[in-house]
């Protein structure tokens, strides 16, 4: 069991996350703002725990869906929405956008949109820690559609023969773009996979924040102590379909309605009371400090300038490409 | 003669559904694509899986598995239509598509021809950054065995995406997402059911003896406004739609530059070792003596595709450097 | 247990491909011949269980290691030496080469010289039976290394969600070029692994002709009856290393002569004998008809014709390339 | 400075070790690389291993999980040296060397470059047919954000080699197997300790005033004899390898042609879509004028490499091609 610190902290992740992505969608569904969102509502516990369980100066590879995760990881919001927004002042300078998020200072290191391509990169991170004996862990998070990729594979069998510290986290959120995870079920879970590379994988309920937290824990530890990666599966529900405006008729809309209702935020909110870690006040006055939060990375999002097209030459090349 | 129009997922889906309706061994699949998985990331292939049944299905996210099917099913001789969702995602099936697709024709003597079809859907100018918007037709014209093939309309792309999958030699069909749903999806004139259109032939778009512009797929639109607004001013231009990007169409490229003796070369894709690079030496090994100007090149500039739409725009080849191109050559 | 003509057609191929294989080995020691050859001898007993499992009109894939698979499925030793030597006759017209033997009347669709890429390629003619329920199954043979790529668990992946009708053959000779299988090994055996899709897979002794015939059989059946895919891992030894030429520094000379003491061949041969499947006298038979049949198949090659400079501008594309 | 001889495998062995030597940030790995394991299929590695430890791995066969780890190692401030033991197999990991390697500077604002190189070997000649032979030097030249590196002689293998691991942008260096084993494997003299060959720089091997010839690799060897061989004729013929091919040293290539007013650019890939195209394009788009004639290309017939050795010879530009190309445009 995390420390109340720990708890709190997972909360106010937790709630900056949800409440960041509800701002995207609206300002998207108002049209202030336009780009290919891919909503992360439904995620947050996991990336709420996985972001207190790393370390400051760990790494982590993300992918397109991977808002929550790099709040998580610390990431400005100013910077990350100046950057979902294509400005200069963005982590990337514009020049990546939201599915190539990087951001050397808290850790994201890459942010890919090839489906399952960041497992054998966080392989790479991981092995100059082992080198460097720095004590970095690496999480990299991927989908259960990720899963069937053959980078996938060749990504634990590497981590497992040299014994990396890496943690492979699957948020399996059910669905792979319009595709139910169950039609393309061949195990009854993930995590068991894992045994196919001799490695500890398990699978929790990645909306139980104590499960996934302890589940990361336990991982992360295996993994900094030298005892080599690991595989976690948690267990989630993407709220809002593969991106935003997604007209999810794929899939069921009770199935959607129920896993709503058990929404996680406001269910870990209530133990959070229930429980005595804090109390409606102090979490209410969470809720508006990440609302300030964003509010003034929207502010300072909107009011920076596009990046110069003196850019396009620049970071091709570690020297300038010549017109 | 219909006269609905059409758009290019239209066109995309006709294509598909003629093919399965008249002939068995058209096979398809790909991520999302049968109806209980969404019917295709685009839609394309919706309703399809429900109407042929088992030779339309969806497959895990898994682009080796994918094309190393294809290869497998047309050795056997299927005729099988696969997706690539994007075309940045062949460099995880480059090796089935090239080390085996493209050569086991040569390799097993003649004996299993590979007659396969990937449809692959890309293009800068959504924001879609660097890993989901290239053009890489050029990796493929460099590879004998293939055929790479774009269409600039709906009607085109129908009839080459049937030529396609009715054709012997694996063909990789790039669709382009701008003309799917931006700006330049108007839909244009729908074929006559069976409308096929030939491989391996140009299409001359606009005639004209000033100058020749030798394009492929969205650029084509550019080009055209380009060229309409030149002949208002007397600049006779002749334009020409490749279709077929490699192999390419040299006679009628040839026959137009000799005609011209001015040519422009138009595409998406980064300048640098693109397909734009041979057309233009085809043009001056072939044309030298009677070439007025170098041929010109417009591409895309040496660098990965921006995020940031300013940044993207001026990435993209645009109307003004083409018509700028065009005026250089013809000064 | 094999009926006596089955017994007797195995001990048929194994004499043919280590005769084949040690024919080829001193043609090319004597410098009559020339070519890059990876020596299959050690690997007979797994290629004759294959060859008299399969139907004629099964289809096979297999590998650059793939002399005693062509064999055994049938391909002609003409043809198949007039290949090696790129000639004219040769199954591919002298194009493709050992690496590349195609042979559609023997079923052999497919050799690859690309470690793996045959697993994902068997499924696509598997689908094609599926579709066309022609009873036909679709084998596929690689190595032990080959189990390391994410094309072999792309392939197993797929193969089980569409239930396919193939075998995954893995001919597990311990060693991938210079890597001791030890090396990288991750589980206790690779036919385990099979788990980690939800398909059967077994691992057993691939020089022991009756365990590895049994094996096939059960797979070959399972596949053939609509019941999927199924993995087979045969354990085996290459006596000459990874290609004939190899140095082989890297493995220890016991465990080599070791297993060269108990060559499976002679040892099944005899196992014929004193079980009465065959005398001494119809065994000495057989290896002869075989060394004639190599004979011709020798003398057919070298006295073919190189292919014509036409041949290069042809098969390229269905339609002659032009000059 | 030494005069003992130098193999290209041992100016590999010996750029890796130099490098080992003197920054503790380069790591290689690769199939086979250890000592434990070989030491590398060709060799080039042996020895390094037992040297520097961890330093140096072994992978399982997983071309994807090398190159991978390639790009993470380097995203951590690591200088990776990968080898992907021949050039075909790069059609695998072509995801993680475009998309990722080749990319992550640009996406990241530039926080994070990606100095790995990528050691690959390949080259017809040795009947090793169409999966084991292929030179893909354009796929890399239409990328931007990567640098694509051969050697003609040992010396500049090195001192090229050396280049690559220190430059702080992604490298392929393309070794080829018939300089390491072949006829052409002559050793050439060994160059001192410390010796680089700067990455973007042409070497002018011949000068000349008649013509230029620009090519690089193995097809170098083959140009010096013709060349040389013309000198005797009186023919003066400016001989540039170009040593880094994409960006290639457009301003040598360009200095040259203005003075000979004739070009003929020669490589063993495929003519079609090659690099010898954009060469081509580049000195007819800037010095049509001053040119004499066309610029000619020699390259590989459009087809996949043949295992017959009479067919792979008639694949393969040969000397006798880069002749008659001289000789046509100095007619
Ligand atoms: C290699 C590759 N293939 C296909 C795609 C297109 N695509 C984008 S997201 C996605 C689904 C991924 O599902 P999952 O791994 O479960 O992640 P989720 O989106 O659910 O977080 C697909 C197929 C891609 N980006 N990369
Ligand atoms: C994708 C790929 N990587 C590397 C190679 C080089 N290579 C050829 S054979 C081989 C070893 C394969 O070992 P295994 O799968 O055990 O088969 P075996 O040779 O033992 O039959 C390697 C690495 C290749 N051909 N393909
Ligand atoms: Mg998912
Ligand atoms: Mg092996």
């Amino acid at each position: 069991m995390p420390d109340r610190p720990t708890l709190r902290r997972m909360y106010e992740l937790m709630t900056t996350i949800k409440q960041c992505d509800e701002r995207f969608r609206s300002m998207i569904a108002a049209g202030e703002i336009g780009f290919l969102h891919f909503p992360v509502r439904g995620q947050e516990v996991v990336a709420a725990a996985l972001g207190v369980t790393l370390r400051h100066d760990d790494y982590l590879v993300t992918n397109y869906r991977g808002m929550h995760d790099s709040i998580a990881k610390g990431v400005s919001l100013g910077e990350l929405w100046a950057e979902y927004l294509g400005k200069a002042t963005g982590t990337c300078k514009g020049k990546g956008g939201p599915m190539h998020i990087t951001d050397r200072k808290s850790g994201v290191m890459v942010t890919t949109g090839v489906v399952g391509s960041g497992t054998v990169i966080a392989n790479g991170l991981a092995y100059a820690s082992q080198l460097r004996q720095d004590g970095r862990v690496t999480a990299v998070t991927f989908g259960d559609g990720a899963t069937s990729i053959g980078a996938f594979h060749e990504a634990l069998n590497l981590a497992k023969t040299w014994n990396l510290p890496v943690v492979f986290l699957c948020q399996n959120n059910l669905y792979a773009e319009k595709t139910a995870y169950s039609k393309f079920q061949t195990t009854p879970t993930i995590g068991e996979r894992a045994s196919a590379y001799g490695l500890p994988g398990v699978t929790v309920d990645g909306n139980d924040a104590l499960a996934i937290h302890d589940a990361l824990q336990t991982a992360v530890e295996h993994a900094r102590s030298g005892r080599g990666p690991y595989l976690v599966e948690a267990m989630t529900y993407r709220f809002f379909g593969h991106y935003f405006g997604d007209p999810m008729t794929y899939q069921s809309a009770t199935e959607r309605e129920a896993a709503i209702a058990a929404d996680p935020v406001p269910r870990y909110r209530q133990w959070l009371i229930q429980l005595g870690h804090a109390t409606e006040g102090e979490l209410v006055a969470m809720d508006d400090a990440a609302k300030l939060l964003i509010d003034d990375a929207v502010e300072f999002a909107l009011n920076s300038p596009d990046p110069d097209l003196a850019e396009l030459d620049l970071d091709v090349y570690a020297a300038e490409v010549a017109a | 003669m219909t006269t609905r129009p059409m758009t290019f997922v239209q066109a995309s889906a006709a294509a598909l559904e003629e093919a399965l309706a008249i002939d068995p061994t058209v096979v398809m699949f790909g991520e999302d694509m049968a109806d209980d998985t969404g019917g295709g990331v685009f839609g394309v292939s919706a309703g399809l899986s429900t109407k042929y049944g088992d030779r339309v299905r969806s497959t895990p996210i898994s682009e080796q598995a994918i094309m190393g099917a294809a290869v497998g099913a047309a050795v056997a001789g299927l005729r099988p239509v696969v997706e690539i969702m994007l075309m940045n995602f062949m460099g995880i099936a480059m090796d089935q598509f090239v080390n085996h697709a493209s050569k086991l024709r040569f390799m097993s003597g003649g004996q299993t021809p590979v007659p396969l079809t990937v449809r692959t859907a890309t293009g800068a100018g959504f924001q879609q950054a660097a890993q989901h918007s290239d053009m890489l037709e050029a990796w493929f014209g460099h590879v004998a065995g293939c055929k790479v093939v774009t269409a600039s309309n709906p009607a085109d792309a129908k009839g080459l995406l049937l030529s396609c999958i009715f054709d012997d030699d694996p063909c990789i069909f790039i669709e382009n997402t701008l003309l799917y749903f931006g700006p330049g999806a108007v839909p244009g004139e729908a074929p006559p059911p069976g409308h096929r259109v030939p491989l391996g032939k140009a299409n001359v778009v606009r005639e004209g003896s000033d100058v020749t512009v030798v394009s492929y797929g969205r650029q084509v639109i550019d080009a055209i406004t380009v060229v309409d607004r030149l002949a208002e001013e007397g600049l006779s231009v002749e334009l020409i739609d490749l279709r077929t990007i490699m192999p390419f169409d040299e006679r009628t490229v040839l026959e137009s530059v000799a005609k011209t003796k001015r040519a422009v070369v138009v595409h998406e894709a980064v300048k640098r070792c693109g397909v734009g690079a041979e057309v233009s030496s085809r043009i001056h090994e072939e044309l030298f003596g009677e070439l007025a100007k170098p041929v010109l090149r417009v591409g895309a500039r040496t660098s990965p595709v921006p995020y940031s739409a300013v940044l993207e725009q001026a990435y993209l080849p645009q109307a003004p450097q083409i018509e700028a191109a065009i005026r250089a050559v013809t000064a």
